[in-house]
Order: structure tokens, then C-alpha cells, then sequence
């Protein structure tokens, strides 16, 4: 066992943090949210710039060779600092399917989206809204060289802004029909509506996406036909992990936020973190956030080495959705009615966890997996 | 002992119960549902308000009882009645028991009648929930007193014409014993409203700035420097939630109507074993909270209350609130965090407005924290 | 709405709780634990001559026509008290089996059960351990005039010294073929066996009975031959409510030990009472016994008064059962290790409350009853 | 970082894990599951023991460090072995850290090799969590303490042949300030021992009383006077709590095992969504256990433990054991109840016994509260 990181990832951890905290005030993430396109395009350019966006590609195409370990590193800041940015939907989505399941064609749009010139998201849920194949019944069908695609994504992340869309439909019935496209997203035939949601940050920003006889050549298949939920299960893997580091930063964000108030807010003469009730609160509230960081650090570590390790990830998602839910509410509870002002920064995460509670599998879900794992 | 309602309280509740199920319908409840959006609380109607103060009901505690009075708001909380009656029957509550005859006289129908309502100028931003450790100062000159200070967290501070201020009307005391009690208007010059939004509910709370502002000694309610304990022995009426029992009952209803009509793979809803135990744990607590809420009235209606049995009362029906909304959400999975705007949002996005005003729940009236040191100490005797 | 008690109520209550103190000391319950019989004759006569045997009876056969909420005050001071007596087995299943179904020559044994010279018990479940028609696999099979009873009944509270058993067995098949048996509990080819559990108080002792060819006369019929299930129906409600009212005196005894004691209690210079995150525990637990009290005697009354009420005795079961056990652990954690010692009383009712929790249906079995009552 | 074992701990492990499989079974098993009926504890075996020191595996936290020492115990706890160390662990930590040359080359190997064993001689009945506030006292006369008073939860108490007690050698100062530790033989005259058994604990704990026990000054660990802060810097080593992971995976194994095994209606118990669903929650408790406690670990091979790494370790490892103890009961339903001597049982009557012992898992070793106070105050630096 060794739980410390490398002098690497704690300087890159060092550079994260302080450029979250240069670049990226909650004013600023207040105003995104407001904003139509719900990122900040210059802010995106820097992190290019930064290598952020390549930060897990192979160097042949412009990345630097980073693994879920670090990925994991940069989401627990992101999520700290409530980083606003279409990162989680083009490269944790869009750029990994095509890792796991591109062409070697398909793979020269790599490095543009590592320099932050094109932008991506993955269309998979639907009404049905569930992660499974089964909920699949948005339709491609052959026609001359071509696929025409019909069917309603809901829950898309980004795709007001995204150039192409990773799409998931169905080629034949059954559990095994299942195809990747990567699709123009400003194709003809595709109308996409942004959804007034409980969180607008980021990539919690979600559309529907509705497709009408879109035709996609045939060359824009990902990977092989009927074949899309194996490497779409790895990009859905590896897309939990990121989310569950995304609500390791937040959730570490606003305890140490109600540890700071409560040193220094006085009720009754007494600094009101010296009251046992609240103590004992916090006490509680390390324990999801320490629990979250292990268990989440633990599943990007056996991504990166390779490890099987679907039931940890069950575990750290089931987890880390309750503990972020739940400490967001009782920091609030800690500040207060003034943390429960809107322009006060705890509703931001509060908001934000109920967003993340449902993404890529609820609470109830994740224990199916693990029960699932465990033979059950 | 007697767990229902004699049978002529029933019949005021299904005279009641027939009148909004009436009027609280088609545009009208359109109209409702618009203002409501995104908000968990009803919007208050000055029109529909006079009718029920034509009815006699706003008064219904006072010209009944207290059992009547909670009946009917009851039913305000389960049809979302656009009219406010809470910080009215605090106010009311301590008209009656401490006000002059004047007061009484003045006050009282006007209450009822809808005519003043009432914002709570109770917190200040260095308080929370030590209360009497507030600053605002209210100085005697001839018949009137000069205000100054700031009230935070004003429940009611964008709508009311009037505030319940409680003020330091003497230092030289210990804190508890130097406060008092007016009822101030709103609309008088060096009153300044500022909004205060809190998540999920909307634009009602603000802060109140008072900048030499000169109250009429009459409007001085209850002994002076005795504000305090007039608070303080008004609490139980307070922290009486009977209309948020009517809440919850809306929202089982609600909830369960949407599991039966709502499929996934052919399969409704309701036959998912998980959604089913949730429901019926809620039901439960639900009841629990109802039946604590009762247990308050029925004790006001026998003399003081105990203290504890309102803040149980409060505290379990707010962290009900709190269980129910992210039930709700639970049931709803990938729907639940859209807002009721959307085409696609469900149960008109009340999952996702009651979540978000859910932290507010445990602060208002009481935080949490401050309830269970009040069963403990109040109710079971342990010591400070 | 009236939560008071009658004048004659409360000096019911009184006359049972001085009772109980005098006469039933912790010491005598943990003789009677370990003791084989489990009960005290003597005690059971003074109860006998109280007139709390006959006490819901018909005057004619020599009751007092108490309610069940007078039944509820009763047990919720033996609950209390621990009171260990086969009073649960004889008269709330025993005898009031023979109230809702016996003939009018059965009733002529409820005299003798309320003098305290008959003890009965109910033989219902069976190794499927479910309270449901479909679990009962004992079988009635009609020879010449009679029935032979062949099958195992298992948790079969005090059935070692009851002289008739009230056994539930299977006449014919599907859901409405259950028959109820008044049974000589002494009678060729029974045999009963003690089983060792974690609570042998009272009812909670419980017994293996397996019966092979025992033969019943069609006179012992109790109620209508297939028919026996509504009848049942009703006694298990009313059972269920007294264990509630028992649950609900024990869990405000341990309460009440805990305020004691957390008062008088010092450790760092103050009373442990004074102690936040102890004030909030005993506030939780006030919670959880007076949310027990209510939904019981809600029950309780609503049973008095003839109303329907299947649903708020599965609410009232359902949540009492969680509180007793929260409760009694909860009171050992506020005592200490002190709690935890065999000999104090704190470890009898946690014991109980674990007995209590499964008996007449667990809460997860409770919620189901909830939920379909609610249209679910 | 790493979230596993080097290879060659893995080695270790298995071949531990060997040694077990093979020499616990048979008749052996069936001996030691007589002598466990009822009580969650494992017996001790002398020569059990014996053998593990001979393979040099009670001293490997020394010889080895303590990751090894750690995947011992993990094993022992799985297998249920009949030998003991926590308490040797903690003394062994004490003599080899403050110890003179002396007396580690007396006690040390004496330890390992489980010639000596241990009582904790710590509590008192005025203490419980105020251990401080112990008033036993040891008064030096020549080259002996002579001891009088009384210890109480003293585990162990009625096996081992020492004690490691804590007395007042000073009562001058402030009361942290005049304690020392002595590791005090148990056959010794003046000494005696009563029984007190704990609810589900079998007899393994005693009160032990000292009337003008003599003991030599030899057995004065550490600076006279300094025993608390002794003791407070073994803490760390005292609340890891390795052993206890590898009973909660065991346990976790059978239950799912017996869900598999059990059919109602001829449908197997894993099928219930709620069995599925608690279970699952349950394996990623006990997961987060331990890691909490391997944590601890790691962190003790790179210097002292952060004292809020073990207290959540314990604490969450020992609420963690509590909620499983009354999973297996809700699976068991009406058969939970049942000892392991009857022959209804299930799971050997496993989840009875853990029932009835849970209450002392938050109690022993530091309660739920004082943990929480620690986690609060040392861990998230907040004011006393």
C-alpha cells in the first residue's frame, strides 16, 4: 500500500489548483451558467494550452501520455473549483470513444481536440433513461453506403456547443445491436434544445437532441457495427471514475469551506464550530469525503494499471454520489441561512451534486453492479 | 382520547375542502402554477385572500379554536390557496395574549382580514440563531420610538406591509431582558428593503434597514423590555406546521398517482419494490409528523405547550420535508434534476424545486441544531 | 383530536405500573429467563385476580369488556416492566382466537382463562417463516369424523406449558384453504421443543412444535372449516398492536434509564447529560418513542372504535420495532460500558427489542402492507 | 500509489493463508467452534499460538514492518484463529519505543513468542472515557510500586498473565501529569480478579483489584509520571484495527454464500432486490473500513499515524460491524433470533451472537463520541 502521490502528479496537482484558483473565480461560474453556451472559450484556449485536453492521449496525436490517475487528479480540481468547461463531454466522452473504438482516420481529430478546436459530446441516454443497452431504441438504418439515423437523445451534455456528437443507436434488436456513430452535430436533420436543469455548470449543462433522418456515411461508424456497448462500457467506466474525482474535489471543497466558517462565526459567545453537535457533523462529513477519495482513488488507480475493476468503480460511484449529496446539504445546514443564499457559493455544489447523484448510474444502480460483482 | 375530528370539524374541513377544490381550478390554477414555478412557495392573492376573510376563516382560531384554525390550514398547505396566514397568527397570537385593548381592537381584524400582513424582523446578521443577541435599538422620543439597526432573513420582507421588529429598547440589561416588540409599518420613510434570494424560494426574504425610522409608541406591543419572553411564550403557536402537513399530504398524493400512471418497460412504476418501501417509509414519516403537529394543537387547546413538542413537531416534519424531496428525486433518476420550464420535466419539476429549497427546511423557524437542544433540554430535562 | 386518557385509564395505568414495580423486579425476570417453565405461577395467579386475563372478555364470560386500548396500557407497562408471562400467548392470541371464531361451547373455556387456570398459544408459522397463507404447509386431513394433523410449527411462543394450542393448518389448497384447530396441546403426537434465542422473556420464548398424526375431533373446529384466515387476520392485528404498546413501554423505560443516568453520570468534570451529541441522541430517541406511542395508540384506538385500520397498524408496527431497536442500542451506547455489562438491564431490553423487531412481521414486511394500503 | 501489496506480501499473505486453511479444520474447527458458540470472540490456544511464533509471525510488525503485521492479523481475523495480539501489539509498541534495553530484551520476545499475555489495565470505574481521572495508585518502595485500587473493562482480565496498567504515581500535578505505566504480572499476591461478563463478550473481561500488590520497578515502562503521553502515542498503534477487516470480509463471505445457498419458494434469497441491494451496501462499508484502516497503516511506516486516521479506522470499521450484524439479522429474519445451539440455527447463530456483542464494538477502545471529538479536533483542527 502507498497512498502518496508522485512528485509529478503533486506538482501537477500544485499547478491545477492555483490556475483554478487564478482562472477561475465563482463569479465567474456563476456568470457561465447564466450564459447560452455555458463555457468560457478563452478559458478553454488556456487549458489547451496547459496540455489539458490531450492530458491522456498518445503523444502521436498531441496528447502527453497521462493515465486515469491523472485524469483523476484534474477532475478533483476541477470539481473543486466548480471548473465550468465541455472537458468531461469531448475528452472524457468524445475523445475516449474514439480512443477505444476509432480508426486510425477517425483518430486524426485527436490532436485538434487537444489543441481545443473542435469540440465533442457522447448522445446516449434517452427518454428512457437508463444505462443500458436495452434503452437504446433511437434507430440507424442502412440506406445505399449510408446509415439514416432517427431517434430522441435526452441528457446530452454540451451538445449546443459540440461539433460532433458520439451517438449511440440501434443497427438490429437484441442486446447486442448496438452501433457507435460519430456524427456532424450540426448535421441536417438534428434540432438540439439546451434543458432548464437544477445545475447548468459544465457539463451538467444538457440537451435533447432529436435526430430526423440524419444520414451519416458509413465511414463514421466507431469501431464495429452492432458492437458499440463494449468500448462504449469503457468509456462509461472511465467517465464515472472522472465524475467521481470531479465530486471528490467539491465535496473536499465545501467541508473545509464549513470548517473555516464555523471557526470563525460566534453564536452564544462560542465559536460555533466548538459545538459538539456541529463537530460531530464534520466528523461525519470527513469520513464520506475521505471515503470517497480513497475509494475513488483506488478505482483510477486500477484503470491505470490495467486492473479489472468494474466492482470498484460501482462502489466509489455509489459512494461518492451520496457523500457529495450529503455534504453539500450539510454544509449548508453549517452556514446556515447565509449558506443558503443563493449568491452564497454552498448552494453551487449543493446543486451541482444533485446533477451528479443520477449521471452515469444512481446510487441504487451502482449497488446492482456490485451486487452483480460479488455473485449475487 | 380521540385520534379523528369531532364530526362538525369534519364538516368544516369538507366545507373548506369543497370550496378550494372549487375555486382553485382552472385559470385561476393556471395562473397559480405559473407564479409558483421553480418555487416551492404558493403566491399570495389579496383578492382570494378577502374572500376567505369574508368566509371568517382567517380568524378561525380565534372564533372557533385552535383545532378549527389548524383544519383549515390544512387544507390552505394541501391546495396551495395563494394566502399567507403564518407570521398572521403569530402576530395575532401575540396581539391577543399581551396587546392593550386598543391593540386588540385595531390589529386584530385587520389580521384577519388580510389588510396588514406581516414580515418577521426578528434575526440580525450577527445572530442567527442566538437571537437575543441582536442590536437594532428602538429609542423613546415623545410618543414614538427611533429605529436603527438591520433585520436579516425576513420571511416576507419583499411583500408585507408590516414587520414584527423585535429591538433593544434597553442596554443596561442583561440581552434577554432589553428587547421589545412592535409592529411597524413598512411604508414609512428610513425603511429600506433589500431582497435577500434564498435557493428554491424565491424573492420572499430580504433584509430591513431601519435609518431613524419613527414608530408610533402604539404600534409597541406587549411591556416593554419584555419582548423577549412575549417571543418566546409565542413560539408554540410558531412552530405549529399544519399547513406543511397539508403539504405533504399533496405531495404523497402526487407522488403516488405519478408511480401507478408512469411505465418504464411496460412495468409501472409502482411495482418496483425499491420505490414502493421508499413511498411507504415516507408515509410513515409523514404520519408521524402529522400526528406530532396534532399532538401540539390538541395541547394548545389544554393551555401552554410543552416547548418540546413544538420543536418535534417542527424539526421531524422539516427533515420529512427534507427525505421527501429527495425521495422524489430518487423516483425521477435522470428526470429529477429538470426545472418544471422543460417540456420534459415531470410532476411539473416540483422534485427538483423541493429539493433545491430543501437546506431551508432545518434554518427557518429553528435550526435543527437549536431544536434538539430544546427536547433535550425542555423536554427530558438534561442539563445546559 | 383528545390524546388524554380517561380518568378510569389512567388509574388503570397506575394500578399496573405499581403492580409491576412491586411485584416484577428485573432480578425475577432474569430467574424467570432461565428458568425452564419462563413464567411465574404465582405471579400469573395475582395477575389472574387483578381481572387483566379477562380483561377485553365479555362480561358473561367473567371479563371486564376493556378495549384495546385498554389491552395497549396494559402491555405498554408490562413492556416497561419486562414483564414475563404467557399473558400474550393465552389471552391476545389464545383466547381471542376463540373470540373472533370459536362456537359457543369453545367460549366456555374463557372463564377458565381468565381465572388462570388454561394457558393457550397460537401455533402459526412454520419453518417458511412468513405471516401468509401460502406459508402454512401443516395439513388437515378429515379421517372418520376427525382431522389428523401432520407438519411442523416453529417460533411457537410458550407452547411449552400452554394446554391448547390454536393451530393453523392447511384443509385444502391455494390461498383460502387454511383451517384453524383447537388443540390439546398434551395430546398424542405432539411433541414441543424449546428453541434457545437471544430473548426467552415472556412470550419471546418460543418452541418447535411438530406434530405427527395428531388427531382432532371436527368439534374442535375453530370457526369455518378453509375459513380460518379471516379470523386469524384479525387476531394478528390485534396482537400486533399489543407487542407495539409493549414496545412502546419498554423503549420509554430505556429512555428514561438513559436521562438518569446521563444526568448523575460525570466525565470530564460535568454530567455526561450535558453533553451535546449526547442531549441529541436522547432527542432523537424521544423522537422515535413518542412517534411509537402515537402511531400505537392511534392504532389502538382506531381498533377500539371498530375503524378500519390495517394500514396504520403496519405503519404503527413498522416504525415501533426500528425505534425499540434504535433505542435500546442507543440507550447501552449512552451508559457505556456499564450498559453493556449482562447484568444491567439495558442488555435485557435491547435483547427483547431484537425479539420483538420479527415477530408478527418485520418492517420491511410492514412497509409492503403499507404500501399496498395505499393503492401501490 | 498503490492500492495493493508488493508481490512479495502477497506471498506473505498466501502463505499464511495456507497455513490456516490446513491447520483449521477438522477436528480442530469443530473444537474451536465449540469453544466460540455464543460469543463473537475466538478462543485462545497455547499452542496454536506457540506454533505462529515459532514461524516468527506474532513479532512481524517488528521483524518485518508493519504492513506484514498487518496481513497477519487480517488473516487471523478471517480464519478466526485461536491466538491473540492486539493487546500484546500495543505493549510491544510501548516497551519497544520507551522501553530501556532491558526490558525489550526481556518482554519482547516473551511477547512474541506468547509466554506473556495481556490484560488492559487502564479504565476505572470512576473514568470511562475520562481515563485521566484514574485515581489507582502506585507508590514506590525501594526497588517495588506498591499498588492499590481497582481496574474495571479490563479485557481479557480473566486469561492473560500481565497487565499492562495504568496508576498514579503523582498526585501533585495536573492529572495527565502523574501517571505511569507498569506491565504488572497477574499471579502475583494482593491481586484479585472477578468476572464481568459483557453481553455477548463471554467472560473475557474482568474487574481487577489491587490490595498492596508489590511490583518490581523493573516493570516501569517508559518515564515515571509520562504514561499518559506513553499511552497517547500507542494510540495509533491500538486503534488499527486489521484483524476486524478480516472478520467483516469472512462474515461477508457467508452471507452471501447463505443467500445463494437459501431458497424461499423455491426462489434463491439472492434474488430479493433488498438482500441484493444491503449486501451490496454493505461490501462497500466494509470496504471503505478498510481502507480507512489499511490508511493507517501505510501511514504508520512513514511516521506517526494522524490520530484522526485510527479513530475514523475504528469508529467506522466498528459502526460498519454494527450495520452488518443487523443486516444478517433482516436476512434471517424470524430465524435471527436463534442460538447456534439450536438446531434451527442459521449461519452457526452467527448473526445472534454478532447482535448481542455489537454494542460493545463502539464502546471498546475509545466510544463512537470521544472518536468523533478526536476526528473533529485533531483531524479538521476545529476548537475545542
Amino acid at each position: 500500500m502507498d497512498l502518496d502521490f508522485s512528485e509529478e502528479q503533486v506538482m501537477f496537482r500544485t499547478i491545477a489548483r492555483d490556475f483554478m484558483a487564478k482562472e477561475c473565480p465563482t463569479t465567474l461560474v456563476r456568470e457561465l451558467e447564466e450564459s447560452e453556451q455555458g463555457y468560457s472559450p478563452e478559458l478553454w484556449r488556456k487549458v489547451a494550452e496547459l496540455g489539458w485536453l490531450g492530458l491522456t492521449f498518445p503523444q502521436e496525436y498531441g496528447g502527453s501520455e497521462g493515465n486515469w490517475l491523472d485524469m483523476a487528479i484534474l477532475y478533483d480540481e476541477m470539481g473543486r473549483a466548480i471548473f465550468p468547461s465541455p472537458h468531461f463531454a469531448t475528452v472524457v466522452l468524445g475523445a475516449h470513444a474514439i480512443l477505444e473504438a476509432g480508426s486510425q482516420e477517425q483518430r486524426e481529430l485527436l490532436p485538434r481536440i487537444a489543441k481545443g478546436e473542435l469540440l465533442l459530446t457522447l448522445a446516449l441516454t434517452e427518454p428512457g433513461a437508463r444505462y443500458e443497452p436495452a434503452a437504446i431504441s433511437t434507430r440507424a438504418t442502412p440506406q445505399g453506403g449510408d446509415y439514416i439515423i432517427e431517434g430522441t437523445k435526452l441528457f446530452v451534455p454540451n451538445a449546443n456547443i459540440a461539433d460532433y456528437l458520439v451517438c449511440a443507436a440501434r443497427t438490429r434488436d437484441g442486446a447486442d445491436g448496438m452501433t457507435l456513430f460519430l456524427v456532424d452535430a450540426h448535421a441536417p436533420g438534428i434540432a438540439c434544445t439546451p434543458l432548464k436543469t437544477i445545475s447548468e455548470i459544465g457539463h451538467d449543462k444538457q440537451c435533447e437532441v432529436i435526430l430526423q433522418g440524419v444520414r451519416v456515411p458509413q465511414a463514421d461508424i466507431l469501431g464495429e457495427v452492432h458492437r458499440g456497448w463494449a468500448p462504449l462500457s469503457k468509456v462509461m467506466d472511465q467517465a464515472t471514475v472522472a465524475l467521481c474525482a470531479e465530486m471528490v474535489g467539491g465535496a473536499q471543497a465545501v467541508l473545509e469551506m464549513s470548517v473555516e466558517y464555523s471557526k470563525e462565526r460566534v453564536a452564544f459567545g462560542r465559536p460555533i464550530g466548538s459545538f459538539q453537535a456541529l463537530q460531530h457533523k464534520m466528523a461525519n462529513m470527513l469520513i464520506e469525503v475521505d471515503g470517497a477519495w480513497l475509494l475513488t482513488y483506488q478505482a483510477a488507480w486500477m484503470l491505470s494499471e490495467g486492473i479489472p475493476c468494474a466492482k470498484e468503480i460501482a462502489m466509489a460511484k455509489a459512494w461518492t454520489s451520496e457523500a457529495y449529496r450529503r455534504v453539500t446539504a450539510d454544509a449548508i445546514q453549517i452556514h446556515g441561512a447565509y449558506g443558503f443564499c443563493i449568491e452564497v457559493d454552498t448552494t453551487l455544489y449543493y446543486r451541482r451534486a444533485k446533477a451528479a447523484e443520477f449521471a452515469f448510474g444512481d446510487p441504487r444502480f451502482q449497488r446492482r453492479m456490485v451486487a452483480q460483482e460479488m455473485g449475487l | 382520547m380521540r385520534f379523528r375530528f369531532t364530526e362538525e370539524q369534519q364538516r368544516l374541513r369538507q366545507e373548506i375542502d369543497d370550496y378550494f377544490r372549487q375555486e382553485i381550478s382552472g385559470e385561476f390554477l393556471e395562473w397559480l402554477e405559473r407564479q409558483r414555478e421553480g418555487s416551492i412557495f404558493s403566491p399570495e392573492s389579496p383578492e382570494f385572500t378577502q374572500k376567505l376573510a369574508e368566509k371568517g376563516w382567517l380568524g378561525l382560531q380565534y372564533s372557533r379554536g385552535f383545532q378549527e384554525g389548524s383544519i383549515f390550514e390544512e387544507e390552505v398547505g394541501y391546495w396551495r390557496a395563494p394566502v399567507a396566514y403564518h407570521n398572521e397568527r403569530i402576530v395575532g397570537a401575540i396581539v391577543q395574549s399581551v396587546g392593550s385593548d386598543e391593540q386588540k381592537e385595531y390589529f386584530l381584524p385587520r389580521l384577519a382580514s388580510g389588510e396588514i400582513t406581516i414580515a418577521l424582523g426578528y434575526t440580525e446578521p450577527g445572530c442567527g440563531s442566538d437571537l437575543a443577541a441582536l442590536t437594532t435599538r428602538a429609542v423613546p422620543d415623545g410618543d414614538e420610538y427611533v429605529f436603527n439597526g438591520q433585520k436579516t432573513y425576513s420571511s416576507r420582507g419583499t411583500s408585507a406591509n408590516h414587520a414584527i421588529v423585535a429591538a433593544r429598547t434597553n442596554t443596561e440589561v442583561p440581552k434577554h431582558k432589553g428587547i421589545s416588540l412592535f409592529l411597524a409599518p413598512l411604508d414609512i420613510p428610513g425603511v429600506t428593503i433589500r431582497p435577500l434570494p434564498m435557493m428554491g424560494w424565491g424573492a420572499d426574504m430580504a433584509e430591513l434597514f431601519f435609518d431613524d425610522v419613527r414608530v408610533p409608541a402604539f404600534n409597541l406591543i406587549g411591556e416593554r423590555d419584555r419582548g423577549w419572553y412575549h417571543l418566546a411564550a409565542s413560539l408554540d403557536i410558531q412552530r405549529v406546521r399544519i399547513g406543511e402537513v397539508g403539504v405533504h399530504r399533496r405531495m404523497m398524493e402526487e407522488l403516488v398517482e405519478f408511480v401507478k400512471e408512469t411505465k418504464i418497460d411496460g412495468e409501472s412504476l409502482s411495482k418496483d419494490p425499491f420505490v414502493r418501501d421508499m413511498l411507504a417509509q415516507r408515509a410513515i414519516e409523514v404520519e408521524v409528523a402529522r400526528l406530532f403537529n396534532y399532538r401540539s394543537v390538541w395541547a394548545a387547546t389544554k393551555g401552554p405547550v410543552p416547548p418540546h413538542y413544538t420543536s418535534m413537531g417542527t424539526m421531524y416534519l422539516r427533515e420529512t420535508s427534507q427525505r421527501l424531496a429527495q425521495t422524489a428525486t430518487e423516483i425521477l433518476g435522470l428526470y429529477a434534476p429538470l426545472k418544471g420550464s422543460s417540456k420534459w420535466a415531470r410532476l411539473k419539476g416540483s422534485a427538483e424545486a423541493s429539493y433545491r429549497a430543501a437546506p431551508g427546511y432545518t434554518l427557518a423557524g429553528g435550526t435543527s441544531e437549536i431544536q434538539r437542544n430544546v427536547i433535550a433540554q425542555r423536554g427530558l430535562g438534561l442539563p445546559r
